[in-house]
């Protein structure tokens, strides 16, 4: 390798623990408590753990249909939700475990909607794809691509028609940019001048199509340039380079009411959904490089080590109380029971569940 | 009571609906400042400021798919289409995500909106201006679709849709918009799923909705006058939910029934109607019951055979004699 | 005959083709490196080049309307939507310009386009993915659906769609990709509009498309050994055209039918043959036409409650025993 | 007014008549012949008075529906169409009479189709929004807004893949540059490297909507920026202006295969359809400024007589042959016969319509 390639190279991976000590002196994270940041490994955690006991689900059957896992994309989710207040609502597409742990979804409920229990976050009626909690301002887990984005853009309508000083932080991958919703959504919140942050978690591929062969122009945020919406890149591996970016978009949407497109790239470690190979599009070499160099768990774990917010023994208590708390949401799942069969027509109209204030007459159902 | 159009009475439902409840607003294409392609949205800015009455770039699936997203936030969006035929570049948004996110929540999320607009043939519009699907709309559990045939109808179904929690299809016709009827001034209300015996016979059930429903009952006049046959009219208004009651009581009492809709046939609303009634009524059919839609063929645009095309009033009274 | 799945035979029928006519070329999300999300076409890439076998962006208004616009210029693309559920982003491409440019153009330009992909539930992938538009398409003029339940009928009628003229919607079901069978190694195709009665009976006809009709002839067993029940299983294979006649002989024959399918009932393509049958054939019905579909409902992920939510063979018997 | 305001303005609108002199001398226009240049007129004016003549028929009541007038835009089609080769082709949305004319339809047959005639260019079946002439290259006339953009992405793919060295113009509206489809093709030609040049023909006006009311960003033909598109923009007034800048497209597309989005500002003079007020939106003053600034034909026509290509009388001569035959047109189509009843299903299937080459059994139409 030529010493200028050499040098473009390292330019373009620049430190990341260095990196990381960087931002965590911004603005943003510098009065973080030590308890909040070892909140944030103790969130990523959570996450990683919930959903490798999934996959174990999976295998023995528990669990049907797809399983997208957000594996090795922790660092976004949590990094977000960290800077959401109570005004502030999140949604995202079908890859939505980690947003549903971060925003406060128990374990249980969320492992119980995977196995299609009655005790599920959807009653075992969303499934993988389709969680929702909002309660804690989560519109969803939306299952169509980009299907997602003008919803999110009405949530933030919503927050300015009631004249509410909050945002809408809406997720979508790089694959999705390629659909047309979004830019409607895009011209829409630029308009109208809605409070709203398009979060693309660019990992790289959709399904098994690597981002040159599915998009052209990179990065592909700049495609909110043509809107004149403001737009950035940064990486998603440093959850403190994920609050510092997204934190200023968000300022920018609950201050001034104006939309930001926010590439994020970032890395997925398993196949698109769980049961898919992943060997027409990249290697088992390509994952490894990533983990090793920018797995945003063990990233922050060193960082917190060598900053002295914890020491490992700490650390790996964390560890052990997640992977319990996994476990612990498996059994809570597979001992809970599935709805009953009546179930399947509940919930489908608010007026038949609500018998009492029923205002229309006839039949809703054709069986 | 005042006798005012039927674009006059969905301007007044709206007008009414928007005063009532602050969470309602009005969006879509050139509602606003133009005042409606078809003028059904006039004066309603002046009164109710651009806040409340939105002008949207064409931009279905991105305003549709906005308007569930603040429904799920508690507002009560009433989002126009300029016409039905426009739904199907927003079809994913409004029979996707309006129909499902309640149930894929386990019922935590509500989407009280209205989809409103005109479908219909018969003004040389073209293929690509003339669709009708309330077949497909109602298709979709999770939905609700009305189609009004009178002023009457019109602002009572309307109104009951903006308070509907659930999402509701209303599908009008820009060839009544100028029809003129009794219109209460006072607040009131049809329940959705009620159909509506326009004439009572007792010879043949004429079962229709929307436009459809005004045909038959000018069908049923000249069926009395030069046929001697005593028809019913039942005007459905409500697709889904659906007064299955009144149609097998009309059928129950006539022993026999044709189905008039202006949809392309191949799985229209008839077809379900008449699943329905063979089922539930099959010991009193004396003949079977027969259906009049559109030829089936993309809407022809020359004037004199998209009339021919779309139903009529002697296509109707040919069905009936066929089987009365 | 070689025994075969029948993803093997999708993919030999389009293998043939592209082979055959050098306009054929596939297009669609994840079809060429990554070999399809369901591995229908596996190993065409490697034939055939990237020239015929395309990977698209997640883009299906985009790339659906590319491929009408191909067409018209006289390719013969086979555009494949992962899951049917799909193409509602697309619907306006699909139904409006597939449909209508032929005849707005009074005949000057065809359409020669195949759009497939499988359409189903029974695999808990939640009400988003588990469409089955085949009554939408066939409401529709101009375009034409099949839907085969066996390997022979996928690649027969695959074929016969390939070469078709006229937009054709192929609907495969992702549970019985891995289903095997008898297709011969030859080329052979199967008239669109072909109904294949698949096991004969005297007492009640099971009238079916795709999935449901291998359901459809597994309950049939049952309730020969059971219940001394003697059924005709007509698997419909197309739905536009449509077999009229052999589902009417049917009938006329045993004067019973059980209309059976995996879309939700209101409008589904069992609304419309029970209105063919009880048109057509009043006179031969013992009993009503009863239909078997989908628990009206969006598609329920939980695997258990998915079950009883799509036809199952207990339902199909019971439902028969009501009327045989 | 200051100065300086008056000086911006000034170098807003150049004077019109210079900026045509040297647009005549740019390389695709310097060897034109006079005739050509009169060609050039006589498209223009064929345009105008067949639409004067259809208003007639339309206040007669001979014409139903919508009629979507192109008084005013005249330029933009003859310039785009004048540089089409053998293997170059067109396709536009429902303001489609000025392409029509100017790829070679006849009045008579165009005439028909508005009054629904069985003589009509689709035989009564298409009507105002969809001319079709597939033998000219001219595949519609698209009514559903962007819809035609995919097509035209999918024509321009046909050329490449049955390796013609041709190209096709896609045009669209401003309002149209809003509707999801036309991001989602422009990504695919810019992916697939697709020899189509997208013309935006901005008018002002989305219907009753001004452009900074539907649209941010300006120009509109930026937003093609993020998929590394070339774009441009142009002035739609002057048929040279058009032909410069159209012809570098073209050539970028049949040379290299590189689609192009080109805006071309223009103004249409009459209501969105020829039935709309357009007093919500803008006034009767308006309309007359643009008139007297930039009508393309008084411009084209001034500009001939001072270049001595023809004299007054000649051009009026033009104008009055444009009249006749518009005239002629019209009792033509009053004559024609509406097409029989039977017709209602003819030419939904290729398949109906060839008998002898049916290979479908079964039932195809429901009545
Ligand atoms: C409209 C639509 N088309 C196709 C799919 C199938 N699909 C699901 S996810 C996916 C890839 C999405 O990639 P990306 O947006 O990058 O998100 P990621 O999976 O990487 O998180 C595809 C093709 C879908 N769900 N919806
Ligand atoms: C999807 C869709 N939505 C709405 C319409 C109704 N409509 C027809 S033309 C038009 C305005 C289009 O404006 P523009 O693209 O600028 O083209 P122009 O009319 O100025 O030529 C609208 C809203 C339509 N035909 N299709
Ligand atoms: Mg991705
Ligand atoms: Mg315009």
């Amino acid at each position: 390798m030529s010493a200028d390639a050499k040098k473009s190279k390292d330019s373009e991976v620049p430190d990341v623990a260095a990196s990381m000590r960087e931002f965590a002196k911004s603005d943003i994270n510098k009065t973080l408590t030590p308890e909040d940041r070892l909140q944030f490994y103790r969130d990523m955690l959570r996450i990683r753990r919930f959903e490798e006991r999934s996959i174990r689900a999976y295998q023995q059957g528990h669990i049907g249909g797809f399983l997208h896992l957000y594996i090795g994309q922790e660092a976004v989710a949590v990094g977000c939700v960290s800077l959401m207040a109570e005004d502030d609502h999140i949604i995202t597409a079908y890859r939505d475990h980690g947003h549903a742990l971060a925003v406060g979804m128990t374990m249980n409920e969320c492992m119980a909607e995977l196995f299609g229990k009655h005790t599920g976050c959807s009653k075992g009626k969303g499934g993988s794809m389709h969680f929702f909690a909002p309660d804690k301002n989560y519109w969803g887990g939306h299952g169509i691509v980009a299907g997602q984005t003008p919803l999110g853009a009405g949530i933030a309508f919503a927050l300015k028609y009631k004249k509410i000083k909050g945002c809408c932080l809406c997720f979508l991958g790089d694959g999705a940019t390629n659909q047309g919703p979004w830019y409607e959504s895009l011209n829409l919140a630029s308009l109208w001048n809605l409070p709203v942050v398009f979060i693309i978690e660019n990992n790289g591929f959709s399904m098994g199509t690597a981002m040159h062969r599915h998009s052209t122009g990179t990065p592909l945020a700049r495609r909110a340039e043509g809107y004149d919406i403001d737009w950035g890149t940064c990486y998603g591996h440093d959850v403190y380079e994920v609050r510092h970016n997204v934190g200023q978009a968000m300022e920018r949407a609950r201050e001034k009411s104006r939309p930001t497109v926010l590439e994020i790239i970032t890395y997925r470690y398993r196949g698109h959904s769980v049961a898919d190979a992943d060997d027409t599009y990249r290697t088992k070499q390509d994952i490894q490089d990533y983990k090793d160099e920018k797995d945003p768990l063990n990233l922050f774990k060193c960082h917190l080590v060598e900053e002295g917010v914890a020491d490992e023994d700490a650390l790996k208590q964390i560890n052990n109380e997640a992977k319990e708390e996994a476990e612990t949401s498996a059994q809570f799942a597979e001992q809970s029971p599935f709805p009953p069969v009546s179930d399947i027509q509940a919930d489908v109209y608010w007026e038949t569940d609500n018998p009492d204030e029923k205002a229309s007459k006839g039949t809703l159902f054709f069986n | 009571m005042a006798i005012i159009t039927y674009r006059d009475a969905i301007n007044q439902a709206m007008a009414e609906e928007i005063a009532r409840d602050s969470d309602v607003f009005i969006m879509g294409e050139e509602v606003a400042q133009y005042k409606g392609a078809y003028k059904v949205t006039r004066g309603l800015l002046e009164k109710f400021g651009p806040e409340r009455i939105i002008d949207a770039p064409i931009s279905e699936a991105g305003f549709c798919g906005l308007g569930v997203g603040a429904a799920m936030m508690g507002l009560r969006p009433v989002v126009e289409f300029m016409f039905w035929s426009f739904c199907y570049v927003a079809f994913d948004q409004v029979i996707n995500n309006a129909a499902n996110i309640r149930y894929m929540s386990g019922g935590l999320i509500n989407i009280p909106i209205v989809f409103r607009g005109p479908g219909n043939g018969g003004t040389n519009v073209g293929a690509t201006h003339s669709h009708t699907p309330e077949n497909f709309v109602a298709n979709t559990p999770g939905l609700k679709v009305v189609c009004p045939s009178t002023p009457y109808d019109a602002k009572g179904l309307l109104k009951s849709a903006i308070r509907d929690n659930d999402p509701v299809f209303v599908m009008e016709n820009t060839l009544l918009y100028g029809n003129q009827g009794e219109v209460p001034e006072d607040d009131y209300v049809i329940p959705l799923g009620v159909a509506e015996v326009k004439k009572e016979g007792s010879d043949i059930s004429l079962v229709a909705h929307g436009r459809c429903a005004i045909l038959c009952l000018e069908a049923a006049e000249v069926l009395a006058t030069e046929h001697g046959i005593n028809a019913e009219v039942v005007d459905l208004r409500s697709i889904r939910p659906l007064d299955e009651e009144t149609i097998l009581q009309s059928v129950k009492k006539t022993n026999r029934a044709v189905l008039v809709e202006e949809n392309k046939p191949f799985c229209g609303v008839g077809s379900q109607i008449c699943s329905i009634i063979q089922e539930k009524a099959f010991d009193y059919l004396d003949a079977p019951i027969k259906r009049v839609s559109s030829i089936d063929a993309p809407q022809i645009y020359s004037m004199p055979l998209e009339q021919e095309q779309i139903p009529n009033i002697e296509r109707i009274i040919d069905t009936v004699l066929e089987i009365a």
